[in-house]
């Protein structure tokens, strides 16, 4: 169970060797990898930026895949997610999910990738080719699909 | 006890005000260290004390529904009461992932 | 879109770059790694065998991938199965869909796991360690997965 | 004309049959080439007909319920007619993934 802020990118073979190591119960491993896109409608991106609250981004992070593990049988989790200055078709986000079955692996990733958009605090800028700069505007949606998760607990 | 508790530690009052994404570009501010006056009770009395403390926070606080905070590194709502809180985080909604 | 029959493992990270290259419209990739456990109902796996049906396997599998272009916006989509003797711990099966929103990209890769469970003609036989050999049985919430994707589609 | 394309492809009635996984490992086969008798007319009729072709073929179609059926690489059910198929397969639920 690992969370990690990092300027660097990821090696998903790697981090998922690690992740696997020796856990010979794990029958699914579900992953998801965000990217930055070259476009934001229609307008060409040169750069986005990530900012971050360090020690709340940790903690939030590890909340979340407490959670996780709280909601779904896991043999292992990661997170790694970036910052700093990125560029189009750059990852962004790296979620790794380990179960003995499928259906867990596939349900913690989303529900991580959900609250992550939500609840830890990260802010993406964007550079546009032509020069502006802009903040990107939370989604309504991502809010909702959190809020989805949270009255299935109920 | 009390009193020697009191006086011997002048800081205790103080909190760290944090400041994130346009948050940070508007205040021109990453961090302040201050002593909120004492009838700020809740996040909600908070954010709009910040909106009339003149410029840039006027500015920067001026729509008080786009703001969201933090107390010492989890998020709160507006009532939450801010008496214990070392370190106060304002910022935007999150858009990481 | 691509389906592969393959004895030899797969590398994660070099299909997903050939997977995403040059195409910046790619937001999000989810993926899905099969592995073989080390147990089965608490006896001790030796090895697991992977039989297929040629010429079929490839049909269905693109099938399967068809059908998921059709139902998710998806930009690119790899499914990879191994056959052959499997040790635990070996990766059996790769699925990566590649879209612009996460949603598309999770609820495809779900889809292909559903329905290649159910359709794609692969056969594994477990070789235990005491020795003794069995063909792995059909589960029906294999049929229960797929049958709720057809049922959703009408 | 129909005269003639008749004749000159002998082998058109012939079909491939397949055995996968148990049903390759009961039947010995895996595969056969052959034609089948005019009276079988869907992939049922073929599965009644496999029970009682005598051993090895009665043990490995006993549950013809257990057996799924692929007529030129397509999934079929008992109802499928076998009149135009080139290759039949027979073998039971799928467990890759």
């Amino acid at each position: 169970m690992t969370v990690r802020v990092s300027t660097a990118d990821f090696d998903i073979s790697a981090e998922m060797s690690r992740l696997t190591a020796g856990d010979t119960g794990i029958g699914g491993v579900a992953l998801f990898v965000g990217k930055v896109r070259g476009e934001v409608d229609g307008e060409a991106l040169a750069s986005m930026t990530l900012e971050h609250y360090p020690g709340m981004t940790e903690a939030e992070l590890e909340r979340i895949e407490g959670e996780a593990q709280r909601r779904f049988k896991l043999s292992a989790s990661l997170i790694i997610h970036r910052v700093g200055e990125l560029k189009p078709g750059d990852n962004i986000v790296l979620v790794m999910t380990c179960a003995p079955h499928r259906n867990d692996a596939f349900a913690a990733a989303e529900f991580v990738m959900d609250y992550l958009k939500t609840y830890a605090p990260f802010w993406k800028k964007e550079t546009f080719a032509s020069g502006v700069t802009r903040w990107v505007a939370a989604r309504d949606s991502d809010d909702e699909a959190a809020a989805a998760w949270a009255a299935q607990s109920e | 006890m009390t009193d020697i508790s009191n006086t011997a530690k002048p800081s205790a009052d103080e909190v760290v005000l944090r400041y994130f994404a346009w948050l940070r570009e508007r205040t021109g501010l990453s961090e302040e260290r201050l002593v909120l006056p004492p009838e700020i009770l809740t996040v909600g009395d908070l954010l709009l004390w910040q909106s009339r403390r003149g410029h840039p926070f006027d500015h920067a606080f001026a729509k008080p529904e786009a703001i969201r905070v933090a107390i010492d590194h989890a998020h709160v709502k507006p009532g939450a009461k801010v008496a214990s809180a070392r370190e106060i985080a304002f910022f935007p909604p999150v858009t990481g992932g």
